[in-house]
């Protein structure tokens, strides 16, 4: 059933990724797309095992539906709180790096939560050690592990831990 | 709708400017990351779905997809393998730092 | 051990540049007009390549003909008045919609045999001459590069396979969508520690891919009595199965060109092992 | 209108590189320099799609998604090269 999963999803996406590039119009360049993508997906066969730890059930597709919108929400936030400070005069920022820690389990999940820390409100994830990220913060309103968890990772984890367990 | 694009191209352009200044005004490397960054990801995003909605006959909106998603996804992880570079080899952090956790832990060991 | 290994080198080198040496002269010694020309039975003149293969990808080609139309071609009498529709028009003698994939493959195909050949031996001096790095101090990458690693690299390598599948169609060919392929594995090399290359995958591939880049220029030799002659029907301009030969051609050089490349930065990372 | 706007934003993006470009030069250390390049690149591929809008030649999409793959594995080559894992 793993393997299945990890088949399909692998398939999807490469075939996915070949419709963007081409356009859906021509039915040659579908049969070359499904052909390559099988291809594509037995050649890097060690590396789907990613997808293998998406989950599929009815709520985490609703939530991959929401995360989206979450993240875009967030991401003009930080792109609002950036053009702040660098506009004002006085450059008012407050930096410093923080240890923050994280639910989640699978190796996707923690690559796009950083990614979203990365893009979201005046944080930049500096390392990563096991259950530990350390963050780059533009504006430290405390340096406790949990209350950084809370104010950081919290909003996005909600989502993820749904999506990717 | 010819307008709207262009308007939303003109934020996007915004952003990108409003990046480099950050470049150029911030203290110290990690600070200047933060606004390379974010400030180039909103600002490329906006720009190029700008171009879509303005001049959507000339344009091709599944690759604007592609180079949309492209961007989002590697722009952090590039950011971030530097930011670890540059800790790790020492670059100092700006006068104003108040708290640094990873020195401290990297410390111990 | 070096020593061997270097001379050896040096005397494969040298004996191929005396081998290219000698085709080199015979060349330059036989007599201009003896070599038999290219056969014209069954291509007709109207269809070569010219100013509508020019003008054809541009998006304003067709109405710039329909304004100018015949007269615009009367004016230089050897143009054809002939227009090539994107889309529309069929069997034509070379249906590449890029009209510098015709040129590159097709007209000059001996040419791109030779740049092939040129980057193989290129290949093979680095193998023979590179020491590699020497990673003795190394720091392992960060779970979310590892992650991103295993998670863009596929991506990479099947827009490589996308570029050169177009390479007839679009900008770009073997040689850039190789390129690509190389870079997708030398993310893999940089961001993954794990990462095993596998030399004996990447050398059949390539030494594959050469052989039938022989078995179609010779398989034209067989069929129209000329070496590298497109053989294969052309279809319509503009779609992904024209081109006949052409598209085959860019294939086998995007897949030759990414497998060399690959064990070239390959063999950059791995050479220091064997001193 | 629109083309107005469209040229001014192009403008504004074409500042936006020159600015970076006084870090590039001014960046007390590589990884300065770095950041300042993956910045003009990014600035770069908006502004090739807009190239590629204004004279209506849809295939330099194509450049632009290399010219953003390139940079992504330079920098990362490069920060491995700093963090000594080359």
């Amino acid at each position: 059933m793993q393997q299945l999963k990890r088949c399909f999803l692998s398939f999807v996406f490469f075939f996915g990724l070949w419709v963007l590039l081409t356009g859906i119009s021509d039915p040659q360049e579908i049969i070359t797309g499904a052909i390559i993508a099988c291809l594509a997906s037995s050649l890097f066969w060690s590396s789907t095992d990613l997808w293998g730890e998406v989950q599929i059930n009815p709520k985490a597709i609703l939530y991959a539906l929401i995360y989206p919108f979450v993240f875009a929400e967030a991401l003009i936030r930080a792109n609002l709180d950036v053009a702040r400070r660098v506009i004002a005069p006085s450059l008012p920022i407050n930096p410093g790096i923080v240890k923050v820690k994280t639910k989640l389990k699978s190796r996707i999940g923690k690559l796009i939560l950083a990614n979203s820390i990365t893009l979201t409100p005046g944080t930049l994830t500096v390392e990563t050690n096991g259950e530990n990220f350390y963050i780059h913060w533009i504006d430290v309103t405390s340096p406790d592990i949990e209350e950084a968890s809370h104010q950081i990772v919290q909003k996005f984890e909600k989502y993820l831990e749904v999506i990717f367990g | 709708m010819a307008v709207t694009g262009a308007i939303i191209t003109l934020i996007g352009s915004l952003f990108l400017f409003l990046g480099s200044l950050g470049l150029v005004r911030m203290p110290d490397l990690y600070n200047r990351m933060q606004t390379g960054t974010k400030a180039t990801t909103l600002g490329s995003i906006l720009f190029l779905s700008g171009l879509a909605i303005s001049q959507s006959e000339f344009i091709n909106i599944d690759k604007t997809i592609v180079l949309i998603l492209f961007i989002v996804f590697t722009n952090p992880i590039s950011s971030h393998a530097l930011a670890r570079a540059s800790h790790f080899i020492g670059i100092p952090l700006t006068e104003k730092t108040t708290v640094d956790r990873l020195a401290e832990d990297e410390g111990k060991e | 051990m070096k020593n061997t290994n270097f001379v050896t080198g040096s005397f494969i080198a040298l004996t191929l540049v005396v081998i290219l040496g000698i085709f080199f002269f015979q060349a330059l010694n036989q007599p201009a007009h003896e070599g038999k020309t290219m056969p014209v039975d069954n291509v007709h003149l109207e269809d070569r390549v010219s100013l509508h293969y020019v003008l054809k990808n541009v998006n304003e080609a067709s109405q710039y003909l329909e304004s100018h139309g015949k007269s615009y071609f009367n004016e230089r009498d050897e143009v054809p008045s002939k227009t090539i529709e994107f889309g529309k028009s069929k069997n034509l003698e070379e249906g590449s919609a890029n009209e510098v994939t015709s040129i590159v493959v097709n007209y000059r195909g001996f040419d791109t045999l030779g740049e092939v050949t040129v980057l193989f031996i290129s290949i093979i001096g680095l193998t023979l001459l590179m020491r590699g790095i020497n990673n003795k101090k190394i720091r392992e990458p960060s779970l979310i590069l590892k992650t991103g690693t295993t998670f863009l690299s596929p991506l990479i390598v099947l827009f490589g396979i996308y570029v050169f599948v177009h390479g007839h169609l679009t900008p770009g060919g073997g040689f850039p969508g190789g390129a690509i392929i190389a870079s997708g594995i030398l993310l893999l090399i940089i961001g993954l520690e794990s990462f095993q290359f596998n030399s004996v995958l990447s050398k059949s591939i390539e030494s594959l891919a050469g052989l039938a880049f022989v078995g179609i220029a010779l398989a034209g030799l067989f069929v129209k009595k000329s070496f590298l002659a497109n053989f294969m029907p052309t279809g319509t301009v503009g779609y992904l199965y024209s081109a006949g030969m052409v598209a085959l051609i860019y294939i086998v050089v995007g897949l030759k060109v990414g497998a060399e490349l690959a064990s070239g930065i390959a063999k950059l990372k791995e050479g220091g092992k064997n001193d | 209108m629109a083309n107005l706007l469209l040229n001014i934003s192009a403008c504004i993006a074409l500042a936006a590189i020159i600015l970076s470009l006084v870090r590039l030069i001014k960046g007390p250390t590589a990884a300065d320099r770095t950041v300042a390049l993956d910045t003009m690149t990014i600035v770069s591929i908006s502004l090739i799609v807009f190239i590629a809008v204004l004279t209506r030649r849809i295939i330099y999409y194509d450049v632009a998604m290399v010219y953003a793959l390139l940079s992504f594995i330079g920098v990362v080559a490069i920060a491995r090269y700093l963090e000594r894992g080359l």
